[in-house]
């Protein structure tokens, strides 16, 4: 098969048909996956060829759609459950931390839960209250789940397909306002890096900037303007936020001696505390400034028209790095 | 329903969406029929102690306030495709619902909506206005709960619901139900979707005021789809009978007729304010739109069944009615169109005018009182925001 | 009820708790009074197809499994007594509701428990002891689930109705549902409380149980409280009646009667075998103990209740009716009881030695594949203990 | 009234008694709260003297309980909930951080949330599954919340009241294994410090040693065992999350140059991340060794027969306080 351009829409709905077809056990669960293939068509087509047994149209309730997918996992299935927004995956919290995370432990490894949950996550949609939010650091507060998120159309195929692949339930983040803006060229005969690993995604050596999911373009156009003003940013792309894959980080930290995190989640208790904290244990004597961390301010979403405010832009992220600069 | 099943269970539920289904089925409580012409019920009446005047101006009434409704919902619409919302959730359809249930409240109930609920907004008083802020991003909700006793619209499905139940609890506590003094009686009424009553907080609801006996109407507006999902997902009975599991009474009204609508939802909410608790309204409708200007719903569904149910415009059965009985003239019907051009206007002006927030305001009312560290936060990003001043972009680089 | 109401919502719902509550009401299904006779019932009956002595058998067989059961509970409560466990969850009084679900199941079928359905685990096989390591806290269930198609032990409330339901939407994938091959038929039963019975999640399984038609049994054994909050509080008419307003059937049996616990169950579960979907069965008991061994029940219930349930004994009806039918000797009563003592043996000297898990152990099984930075966090604990090896307490400073 | 010397059962039982007899509109609902008086007897005696009709019983559903409390809260009454263990707080957290939360927000400040939901949390008590558990983190992580812990019986007579008398909503954690642990001498005439201060409750040199709730018990205990081996803690009761109260955090870190942090919830995101990521960004220059975190480990919570391996103690506090010392 050639090389084709896609979205990262286009390379989750590969991603999904592809473990579909590689695995009989794959399922499909949610609100408005079947015909509708979704608000944002990412499972499109699947019921069409996979079967109403498959792709399964949910009733309006998230902990019951988490609640039977555990029930499908226990009996074999890999269930991959679509939350419909960010913001309404909190009905299923419970099935999520008490159940979903524990299961395996609980049974001492005799109930696996090889689950996906994906969520459509972050903001910069202009949509109305609950559709922006961005919940991963309650889930990777939680021992027992995994937490990934993609932030470009390549690696929406492959990690999706790696997620569903995984014994372990996968908390799979989709930067939403990412689905339809971008194209890459995807090689299916590639070979992926693993799924719990981070990557650098541009070399520098003055500051080291930390991203995921919607904010890696926003690292990426910062780096790109600052080395416009003879600043050498190094990106890396986190993918995995639990596990974190903390080698490349603290090896490009060393380097640099300065970090600066960003991400759309409220700034306290966000990831970037926890990176914070680990790269300063790491690598106290090699840090020239304290790891500055560029996130949702502490507020609730606002309106969506001031939501560019809320959100991390290039301009706050090139201020967290000349304030790393001149420390 | 078919009468064969397993020996001691009763009868097997299959093919309880029969074809009548879509009709509403034998339940379903009428007093004015597509066709309008007025019918009788049983159990309820439109119009009891009114004099045949009254109850023209009424009917009269619950005509301009479909129109009206429908115009905002159209106007919205419109504005949506102009660029001027985000995103807008249609009623269209639902008018007779929504206006039948606003105009049997009394100012001292109180109303928790959900994203719809345009119409029960207008009954309520709330300027229209108020409701775009929401779809054009500039705020959550604009209007003043309190003021007209109209809740916030709530996205997250179900929620309402148990606030409303709280609410009830709450009247009881004050005094407020079931004293016999009609000034003084006050009900709740909680408006959700067919979708909706698969959320285990409505459910949860259902529980709690049936506990209490809290004097709360659950309103839900079947309108057969929950976005792309169809009713028989969300149940294989009709819906009203979900209240018969936690024992209180369900109905089933037609929710395209405004008076049936009207006569039904007074008579429950009259129970609720004479402290006999919940009652469960299933008010059976179409959603003759898409979910939102979002949503694509040929995808789902058959064109057929909407042309089916445009035969049962709740607007137009009350227009022939009105006409044919002789009970308005042209001089009312082009009135109403005018205040309706009006009302358009005032949107579409309205809205384009409504004013962008200020990015600071994103830090007001997080809390009740302020936090330090809320503060430091605001007057860091007001000075961050200030060093671009003077700057020809807004920001530096950008 | 009372006939009475508003007009057009049928009867007021009030006054349902009255005195014929107490004894499940009319539409309690039993097949042996608490005096121990045999009566019918129209559509259940016990024994159809068998032998009179096969009939016996089984009557013995139930009457042995309440003593194993009733064993296993107070030599349990007696090891808590003596700070062998932590706590622990006693069944007493619902020995025949746990044996007739249990013994009503197939070896393909599956069960998803709470944290009380020690009986229905003996049923399953699951050797009592397993049962107490979870008690004691040496892990958090020790059986493997697989092994007899019974689920580990869930406390947070009604959260494994839902995994059920999903569970049983698996078996309808398998093909193993209404083929009329009676070694391949299988169904799922959830046990919950009725206290459960609020809570969203197990009503969301009513809902998907229903929509999917998935083969399932919702077995709720009501023993008129949760914790301190009696049926009351959940639902103000008899409970069984929650399953029609999801449209599934729902009946109540005399929990403390095994032949008609097992008859209808047995009967439900035959129903989600053959494809005909979920079932409601009540099984109508009395929680004789207190919640747990840390609860003090006399802060919210009258002895009067317990000693009337005291009459309902489910075991002392099965033995009146064995003995008085000359269905059972001596020799059988005491070989039963001769098994007792050799389980409560088994179970105090095993508890004792059960060992205490190590501490590293808590690392292990966090995930299928093991991170590396739980590897870390394990080594570093590991050596921070070998940090302590050789000094005369386990830590430096305590 | 004379002094008297009380537990932290006694001091909320009576804190919340004065709450009641104060204003009328305050109401408590929750499972078992009234004849029983809560699993704990936090309630006792209460629905007795003031009726069910302020002390609520309510159904087994906690979304319930939180869902019609924001009602009751939106018609002027001020609700303080009680969930019977932390580990069932989940099926509320839909209600807890997309209402509760953001209510005031939403409303532009027309509808108060004065709500308490009280959580016993943490372990130690030899308990089963779900019964142990530290959610703080997650609801620290909320903006529109505010959330506190009582580390002893004064400030759980004080602080329930307080937290009653706010405006906003507060997460009110006690720590369960004190309930009945340790007496204190209460003067009910005493002004209580605000709420949302934290305070130092040992004053040391060498390092600062920050804790809430079960663990000031535990660093206090270190404080003293230390003090024989000629180290000197400063140990500061943090008291609230949310806000975090950094004035005596920083103040006593730039003394110190060192801190550690130990609380009983995970320590991946937990609040010693926050802590860890703020004291760093504010006295970068004044540390002379990273902050560490002392905490439950990152699994979810073991048997009981081991919890005292997961829970940080006195010798775990010491070692990193060791470790912090010889950086
Ligand atoms: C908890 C939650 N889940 C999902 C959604 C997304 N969503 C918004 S509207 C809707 C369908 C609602 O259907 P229904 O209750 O029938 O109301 P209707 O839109 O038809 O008026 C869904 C799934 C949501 N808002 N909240
Ligand atoms: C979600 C949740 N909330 C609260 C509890 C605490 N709790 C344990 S058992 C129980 C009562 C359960 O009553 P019921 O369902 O009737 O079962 P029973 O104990 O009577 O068998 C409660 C409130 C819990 N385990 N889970
Ligand atoms: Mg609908
Ligand atoms: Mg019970």
């Amino acid at each position: 098969m050639s090389n084709q351009k896609i979205t990262l829409a286009k390379g989750l709905n590969m991603g999904l048909r592809k473990a579909m077809e590689d695995d009989p056990k794959v399922l499909i669960m949610g609100e408005d996956v079947g015909k509708l293939g979704g608000v944002f068509r990412i499972t499109d087509g699947l019921q069409k060829d996979f079967g109403e047994d498959r792709v399964i149209d949910s009733p309006l309730a998230e902990s019951g759609i988490v609640g039977t997918a555990v029930g499908m996992a226990l009996r074999g299935y890999r269930p991959v459950v679509e939350i419909q927004f960010d913001g309404f995956v909190y009905p299923a919290y419970d099935q999520i931390v008490c159940q979903v995370a524990k299961m395996h432990y609980r049974s001492k490894g005799r109930n696996k839960m090889p689950m996906v949950i994906r969520i459509p996550f972050g903001g910069g949609i202009g949509a109305v209250e609950h559709h922006s939010e961005s919940p991963e650091a309650q889930f990777a507060h939680t021992p027992g789940l995994k937490v990934v998120a993609c932030s470009n159309p390549v690696d929406g195929y492959w990690m999706i397909q790696q997620a569903i692949a995984s014994d372990d339930p996968v908390i799979f983040l989709e930067p939403k306002r990412q689905y339809h803006a971008d194209k890459a060229e995807l090689d299916e005969s590639a070979t992926p890096e693993p799924l719990f690993t981070s990557r650098v995604v541009r070399q520098g050596t003055d500051v080291t900037v930390l991203a995921y999911g919607p904010t890696v373009k926003t690292a990426m156009k910062a780096a790109e303007a600052a080395a416009g003003e003879g600043k050498s940013l190094e990106v890396i792309d986190l993918r995995t936020l639990s596990p974190l894959d903390m080698g490349p980080v603290l090896e490009s930290v060393r380097r640099t001696g300065r970090a600066v995190v960003t991400h759309e989640a409220h700034v306290n208790l966000g990831m970037g505390s926890e990176l914070s904290a680990r790269i300063t244990e790491e690598c106290f004597y090699s840090l020239e400034a304290p790891v500055l961390r560029v996130g949702g301010f502490d507020t609730p979403y606002p309106a969506s028209r001031i939501e560019e405010d809320f959100l991390p832009d290039l301009d706050r992220v090139l201020d967290a790095v000349d304030r790393s600069l001149s420390f | 329903m078919t009468q064969s099943g397993s020996p001691g269970f009763g009868p097997d539920l299959v093919e309880v969406f029969g074809p009548s289904q879509q009709d509403g089925g034998p339940e379903l409580i009428q007093l004015l029929t597509p066709e309008g012409e007025r019918v009788e019920h049983p159990e309820f009446s439109f119009g009891a102690g009114l004099s045949a005047d009254e109850e023209a101006e009424m009917v009269r009434g619950f005509y301009r306030d479909m129109v009206l409704t429908r115009r905002i919902d159209t106007e919205a619409t419109a504005l949506q495709r102009h660029g001027e919302l985000g995103i807008w959730a249609q009623l269209l359809g639902q008018e007779a619902a929504q206006i039948g249930a606003g105009r049997a409240l009394r100012p001292q109930d109180y109303v928790f909506p959900t994203y719809r609920e345009h119409g029960v907004a207008y009954c309520r008083g709330v300027d229209p206005l108020n409701l775009l802020g929401l779809f054009r991003g500039v705020d959550h909700g604009a209007w003043d709960p309190n003021e007209n006793n109209f809740g916030l619209y709530t996205i997250v499905i179900g929620a309402q619901t148990l606030h409303a139940t709280g609410y009830a609890m709450g009247m009881q506590r004050d005094g407020v139900v079931g004293t016999g003094d009609p000034e003084r009686d006050a009900a709740v009424i909680a408006h959700f979707g067919d979708g909706a009553s698969s959320q285990g907080d409505v459910n949860e609801a259902f529980i709690f005021a049936a506990s209490y006996n809290a004097p709360v109407v659950f309103f839900c507006q079947n309108n057969q789809w929950a976005i792309s999902e169809p009713i028989e997902r969300q149940t294989r009975i009709p819906l009203y009978q979900r209240a018969l599991g936690f024992g209180f009474p369900g109905v089933r009204v037609d929710g395209n007729d405004v008076l049936a609508t009207y006569a039904v939802t007074q008579a429950a909410l009259q129970r609720a304010r004479d402290g006999q608790g919940p009652t469960f309204v299933e008010a059976y409708t179409y959603r003759m739109g898409a979910h939102t200007t979002t949503d694509d719903p040929t995808r789902y569904r058959l064109s057929d069944d909407v042309e089916h149910w445009k035969l049962k415009d709740p607007i137009a059965r009350v227009e022939v009615y009105l006409k044919r009985n002789g009970l308005a003239d042209d001089a009312f019907f082009e009135g109403v169109k005018a205040e309706a051009d009006d009302l358009g206007h005032h949107l579409r002006e309205g809205c384009k005018a409504l004013p962008d927030p200020q990015p600071l305001s994103m830090f007001d009312h997080v809390y009740a009182e302020e936090t330090e560290e809320l503060r430091a936060e605001r007057e860091g990003y007001a000075a961050y925001l200030e060093s671009f001043e003077g700057s020809t972009t807004a920001g530096g680089h950008s």
